[in-house]
């Protein structure tokens, strides 16, 4: 028990309790807070984890598509910020229907891919890969850096595998550093969700990689696109669903005000 | 000096000594905030005075009227707390902290001096980012559960505000990252240590245009004047916290200052060299890590302070133009966001990057 | 009468929004309500709902004589108290027909001229603060400062001077040293006016904020009863100071300025103004805020003319009518050119020295009719831009 | 135009509007029925040389003066109210209109007189009000001043698009410029 396992069961229980909380709740405000702490919540697990960049885009993209969502829901509904809303029995079971379906298909896509590497990523991956290196980071550059430099030669540079590069270069003294409790994911991470996973690319130092699951190592392409994909279709049948909310109180309104 | 203290007691107690360690560094990151915040409401003050041809606050006591935002934040504490009744009991009293926590928690990635970051991160610019966008919920949140129409609208268009603004904001942030290639905002500062040439301002003119559409999306995302549309007083009373009084309001009222400390400190770092000074003294008069780490703690201690004066100054600069301008519509808001400040740092983004790929180093 | 009140709040569409802007709301110039009904941030229809500051004055003026009704006037628009007296004054010269002396008659253009020039100061920095630009307004509270110290000099109040009495001004002649402090109050005001220009006229984001905003065509101003800066800054050349009953107009013969209104496309020349900015359309409200800018320079310019005349004029004070003297019967009503538009005063005598009947011509109540019109369609935020254009007073709407 | 021209030119097109004309008070008058009043101020609003193109004014005059000490029903006590006394019949209200034409740069005066009860035998209160035939369809800014006129004198006008209290409360009772007005005792319980 240390205070990374308190944080992480706090994290854990509030991300839950807040999704079950927003479930259930009928106020559209509260709900769209308690998504907002959900997600959060997951955030605060990817930095307990050492993933800050995607506990940030955690943030940044799930949390201000909530925003997003939060805009569209009091101004379509028009029903105010505290209106009550409460969904149809037949529309229960058809969100429940989809949702676990995309749970299932994420499940079973996480269960596929193998975990990342965080040490093989940046072993010497990004060595081949080129670039252009601004020489010096004042005490900051040293082997490391000078390394890339000699073999760097390249017209397009890819900012991400830049940037994985750059951190790369400051690894030697990061390692030594044991303070810093985030190892340099970003770049990686960022690899990863776009498709290519550099703890698995050709020319890492397998001395160093724990070489857990071999199918990895043969299929380099395989990043976390699809995983990434499907939580996106989610927020759009979120988003759908926001907008069907809004039309169908409309057309409920249309009747009333006829009989008036 | 954090292993150090944590060696002082043996390995079975280590982690209440890095408890300890982990509130002190809270504790004055805290208080560097809410000092600030003090100053800056006394400086607000001073500089609408200023520009209003008037002395600005000098009655309440003090040198130059300082003994001001004490007495404000007193004066604060002792009044009525009001709750409306149409309000969202739980939603209500929870608004005005969030909105503090999200300002205050981005403290924790900024470094004030080499190394002086309370939590040395490696996506640092996109994490500052990242929780700044969490400001906004506080207004947001404030506005959907005060139970009044001009607090609904005013949360309505902070959210619209901050949405857009993100965009044009991100993409000022991107462009120093690309140049500086990382996102760890120590190495960022580190990389403009020497003549005031090597700023981030300076690396290349389409950085220099940055800066000033960062400065404007700073001002926005803020929600400060000209961009206040969230409060609008002529408008919507006060926006979202027409319905606060007391230490709520107060919360507000500082996690607006905070937010702008950290935006401005972002900026700073990003485009003014961050603690480095205009010109290198501190390497002349040997105060370097490399000479002795107590010279160096010196050393960084006189980029802490500029650093901060590097932040007065951006604020200074947005009090001066809350002073000294009107006003935009709603729309004109979005206009300017979209319409200029996203373009141009589109334009800029794509200018910085062939600028990169035609002068390598 | 309670159904037509429905008719705001029946047909309201799941995606509109009733806000109730005011009685107490910052931008409404003081306890005016605006039922606004929004489309999101459009106003689809509005409507002004005043009597908040209602006072009876009417009531009172039956019960009181012409003399100490004055004071109740004062309180009509109490930023432009001196313009107040002087059209009730005028009203009941013109039923009792009464003369005042040459003297006289300058010194009450110039105190009307110098209340025109606050008023104006007034109207120019709340509209900068209604749009959110609070600096404009000091400067502008600054110089009216200096107007109501003259005020303070000449009748010993600053706001409700009650100076202006039918038959001439109390206290008698002006006051040692007023005159000089007068021309150096409008020497140091004619320099003011390039700051409030660049601060106020010519800002970017006022411009922008006020230009095609609120349109009122010349027409409609004309079918509403709008006058004063309002109706001018449609383009009509209509000012009563030229165009008014012959006892006002007698008061301005002698004096040259212009009228501030865009004649032809363009305004009076005499001075160099600020250009008119390109998206600036005529009626809108940049272009009612230009013409009081216009308005309190050519003011500042008549009190010059004013200044000279009366140190050439015959010192002979009119003194004003008593409490006890008797009006006669019958019936007048005139109008004059207030700062906020045409002031008029209709006084029914009956032979006692209690009027039968005081009815007042509000001219912000008569341009405020026109706003709900001119604000369909605008957004919230034009609303204070709209209100703070057209200028109003609720003391003198609600009277 | 002069005012003689103008009632000249009334008299003429209109004979049965101008019931008389008062050419040497003041402020000289057209004196209109109830009647022909729409007919009149559409005539002179388009007709070309008269153009009077703004409505200045709408005012109600009570022409009735309270006697002091007010004369008191010798049974009851009470206080009599207008044309209750049979020495004194009661004027009545005279409702001005104020014109003016800015293109041709002349004012003129119309008055109507109306009486203070449609019925004159009927219930003194709001169902009995006198009526005048509303001029906001020629001038739009009758609407609020007729709007005022009601609310504040009571006289109602037909075919007003809107007509509701401007200045008083929607719920106030009584129109307080009339001469006879007694002010209520208490308003939403507060006493005076």
């Amino acid at each position: 028990m240390n205070w990374h396992t308190i944080f992480f069961l706090i994290g854990a229980f509030a991300a839950c309790a807040a999704a079950v909380g927003m479930v259930f709740s009928r106020n559209m405000t509260r709900m769209a807070m308690l998504l907002v702490g959900s997600l959060g919540s997951v955030a605060l697990l990817f930095f307990l984890a050492g993933a800050d960049f995607v506990g940030a885009l955690q943030l940044m993209v799930y949390v201000g598509g909530t925003l997003v969502l939060i805009i569209f829901g009091v101004m379509m509904t028009a029903s105010g910020a505290r209106g009550g809303l409460a969904a149809r029995c037949m529309n229960g079971m058809l969100a429940t229907l989809a949702g676990s379906s995309l749970l299932l298909l994420l499940l079973i896509v996480s269960g596929v891919l193998c975990p990342m590497n965080i040490d093989s990523a940046y072993c010497e991956a990004p060595v081949g890969c080129g670039g252009c290196e601004r020489g010096d980071f004042g005490e900051g550059g040293d082997s490391a850096a000078n390394s890339t430099n000699g073999t760097a030669v390249a017209s397009t540079v890819d900012a991400e595998t830049r940037a994985a590069q750059l951190v790369a270069a400051k690894r030697e003294s990061m390692r030594e550093n044991s303070e810093k409790p985030f190892p340099p994911t970003s770049g990686a991470l960022g690899s990863a969700l776009a498709g290519v996973r550099t703890d698995t690319l050709a020319g890492v130092d397998h001395e160093h990689c724990d070489a857990a699951d071999e199918t990895c190592h043969h299929t380099p392409g395989t990043g976390y696109m699809l995983p990434f994909e499907i939580v996106s279709v989610h927020l759009v049948v979120v988003l759908l669903a926001a907008a069907y909310l809004a039309r169908a109180k409309k057309v409920r309104a249309e009747k009333q005000s006829t009989t008036v | 000096m954090k292993t150090w203290f944590v060696e002082l007691v043996p390995p079975g107690w280590q982690w209440v000594m890095e408890t300890i360690w982990a509130v002190v560094i809270a504790v004055i990151v805290i208080a560097i905030a809410l000092l600030s915040v003090a100053i800056f409401n006394w400086l607000e003050r001073k500089i609408a005075g200023r520009t209003q041809d008037r002395l600005g606050p000098h009655r309440v006591g003090g040198r130059f009227g300082w003994l001001q935002s004490p007495a404000d934040g007193i004066k604060l504490l002792c009044k009525e707390d009001l709750v409306p009744t149409e309000a969202d009991p739980i939603l209500f009293r929870l608004a005005p902290y969030l909105g503090l926590t999200a300002a205050f928690t981005v403290f924790f990635v900024v470094p004030f001096a080499d190394g002086w970051a309370a939590q040395q991160v490696n996506s640092a610019a996109f994490m500052a980012l990242a929780i700044l966008g969490m400001d906004v919920f506080g207004t947001v949140l404030a506005g959907l559960s005060s139970g009044s129409k001009y607090s609904l609208l005013g949360g309505m268009r902070a959210a619209a505000q901050m949405v857009s603004y993100e965009v044009p904001l991100g993409m000022c942030v991107v462009i120093p990252v690309m140049c500086f290639g990382t996102m760890d905002l120590n190495v960022i500062g580190e990389a403009q240590s020497g003549w005031f040439w090597h700023w981030g301002i300076f690396a290349n003119p389409f950085m220099f245009v940055t800066f000033f559409v960062f400065l404007v999306c700073a001002t926005a995302g803020c929600n400060r004047a000209p961009f206040d549309m969230a409060e609008a007083e002529s408008e919507l009373v006060a926006g979202f916290m027409t319905e606060y009084s007391g230490f709520r309001w107060a919360a507000f009222f500082m996690g607006e200052y905070t937010s702008m400390v950290v935006i401005c400190g972002l900026g700073s770092i990003l485009f003014l060299g961050g603690w480095n000074g205009p010109i290198p003294w501190t390497e002349w008069v040997w105060l370097s890590e490399h000479v002795h780490p107590a010279l160096g703690w010196i050393g960084n201690c006189c980029g802490a302070i500029g650093f901060l004066a590097k932040i007065y100054i951006l604020i200074a600069i947005m009090m001066w133009a809350r002073w000294s301008l009107p006003r935009l519509r709603v729309d004109q808001v979005m206009t300017m966001c979209l319409k200029y400040c996203f373009p141009i740092t589109a334009a800029m983004f794509l200018g910085a990057m062939l600028w990169m790929a035609a002068f390598p180093g | 009468m309670a159904q037509e009140l429905k008719t705001i709040e029946l047909p309201i569409h799941t995606d509109e929004m009733m806000i109730n802007m005011g009685p107490q709301h910052p931008s409404t110039h003081g306890v005016l309500r605006l039922v606004l009904r929004t489309d999101g941030e459009v106003v689809v229809d509005m409507d002004p709902v005043m009597g908040y500051l209602h006072r009876c004055a009417e009531k009172i003026g039956e019960t009181v004589s012409p003399h100490q009704f004055v004071p109740y006037t004062d309180r009509l628009d109490y930023l432009s108290a001196m313009n107040m007296n002087l059209g009730f004054s005028l009203a009941v010269e013109k039923l009792c027909g009464v003369e005042v002396s040459e003297r006289t008659r300058h010194i009450r253009v110039m105190v009307c001229e110098l209340n025109r020039i606050a008023s104006h100061l007034i109207a120019a920095g709340c509209y900068g603060l209604d749009l959110g630009s609070f600096t404009p307004l000091m400067y502008c509270i600054r110089e009216r400062e200096k107007i109501l110290n003259l005020f303070e000099a000449v009748c010993g109040a600053r706001m409700t001077c009650s100076y202006i009495m039918p038959g001439g001004i109390r206290y008698g002649d002006l006051p040692d040293g007023w005159v000089e402090r007068c021309e150096q109050f409008v020497e140091e005001f004619l320099a003011v006016v390039p700051d409030l220009h660049h601060a106020l006229t010519s800002n970017e984001i006022l411009v922008r904020r006020g230009a095609n905003i609120g349109v009122l065509s010349p027409e409609m101003a004309v079918a509403y009863g709008c006058t004063g800066p309002v109706l001018r800054g449609s383009g009509v050349a209509w000012d009563l100071r030229r165009h008014g009953e012959p006892i006002y107009t007698k008061m301005y013969d002698d004096y040259r300025f212009e009228i501030a209104a865009s004649v032809g496309g363009s305004y009076p020349k005499d001075h160099v103004y600020p250009a008119i900015p390109p998206h600036a359309v005529l009626g809108d409200s940049w272009h009612r805020f230009y013409v009081r800018m216009i308005e309190a320079f050519q003011s500042a310019l008549i009190i010059q003319q004013g200044l000279q005349k009366y140190k050439k004029s015959e010192p002979v004070i009119s003194e004003p009518m008593k409490i006890i003297t008797k009006i006669p019967e019958g019936d007048a009503y005139v109008e004059t050119e207030a700062p906020k538009g045409q002031m008029g005063f209709y006084v029914v005598g009956d032979g006692t020295n209690i009027l039968k009947r005081s009815r007042i011509r509000s001219s912000s109540f008569c341009n405020l009719s026109v706003f709900r019109e001119i604000s369909k369609g605008c957004m919230i935020g034009d609303i204070p831009s709209i209100l703070g254009s057209i200028d109003i007073v609720l003391g003198e709407v609600d009277r | 135009m002069k005012f003689a021209d103008i009632a000249e030119m009334v008299r003429n097109r209109l004979p049965k509007a101008a019931v008389s004309v008062v050419s040497d008070a003041v402020d000289p008058w057209i004196e209109t029925t109830s009647g022909s009043l729409v007919a009149l101020c559409q005539f002179l609003r388009d007709e070309e040389p008269l153009r009077f193109d703004m409505l200045h004014l709408v005012s109600a005059v009570d022409e009735w003066t309270p006697l002091k000490p007010p004369k008191k029903n010798p049974k009851t006590g009470e206080i009599l109210a207008p044309g209750d006394d049979p020495n004194r019949p009661d004027p009545g209200f005279t409702v001005v209109y104020h014109m003016s034409s800015l293109a041709n740069q002349h004012t003129l005066v119309v008055k109507v007189r109306v009486p203070r009860w449609q019925n004159a035998k009927g219930p003194k209160n709001d169902t009995n009000l006198p009526a005048l035939p509303s001029v906001s369809g020629i001038w739009p800014a009758a609407n609020w001043h007729e709007r005022e006129v009601y609310d504040l004198s009571g006289v109602t006008f037909t075919d007003h698009p809107d007509l509701r209290r401007i200045l008083c409360a929607d719920d106030w009772v009584g129109h307080p410029l009339r001469k006879d007005y007694a002010e209520p005792k208490a308003y939403h319980g507060i006493e005076h």
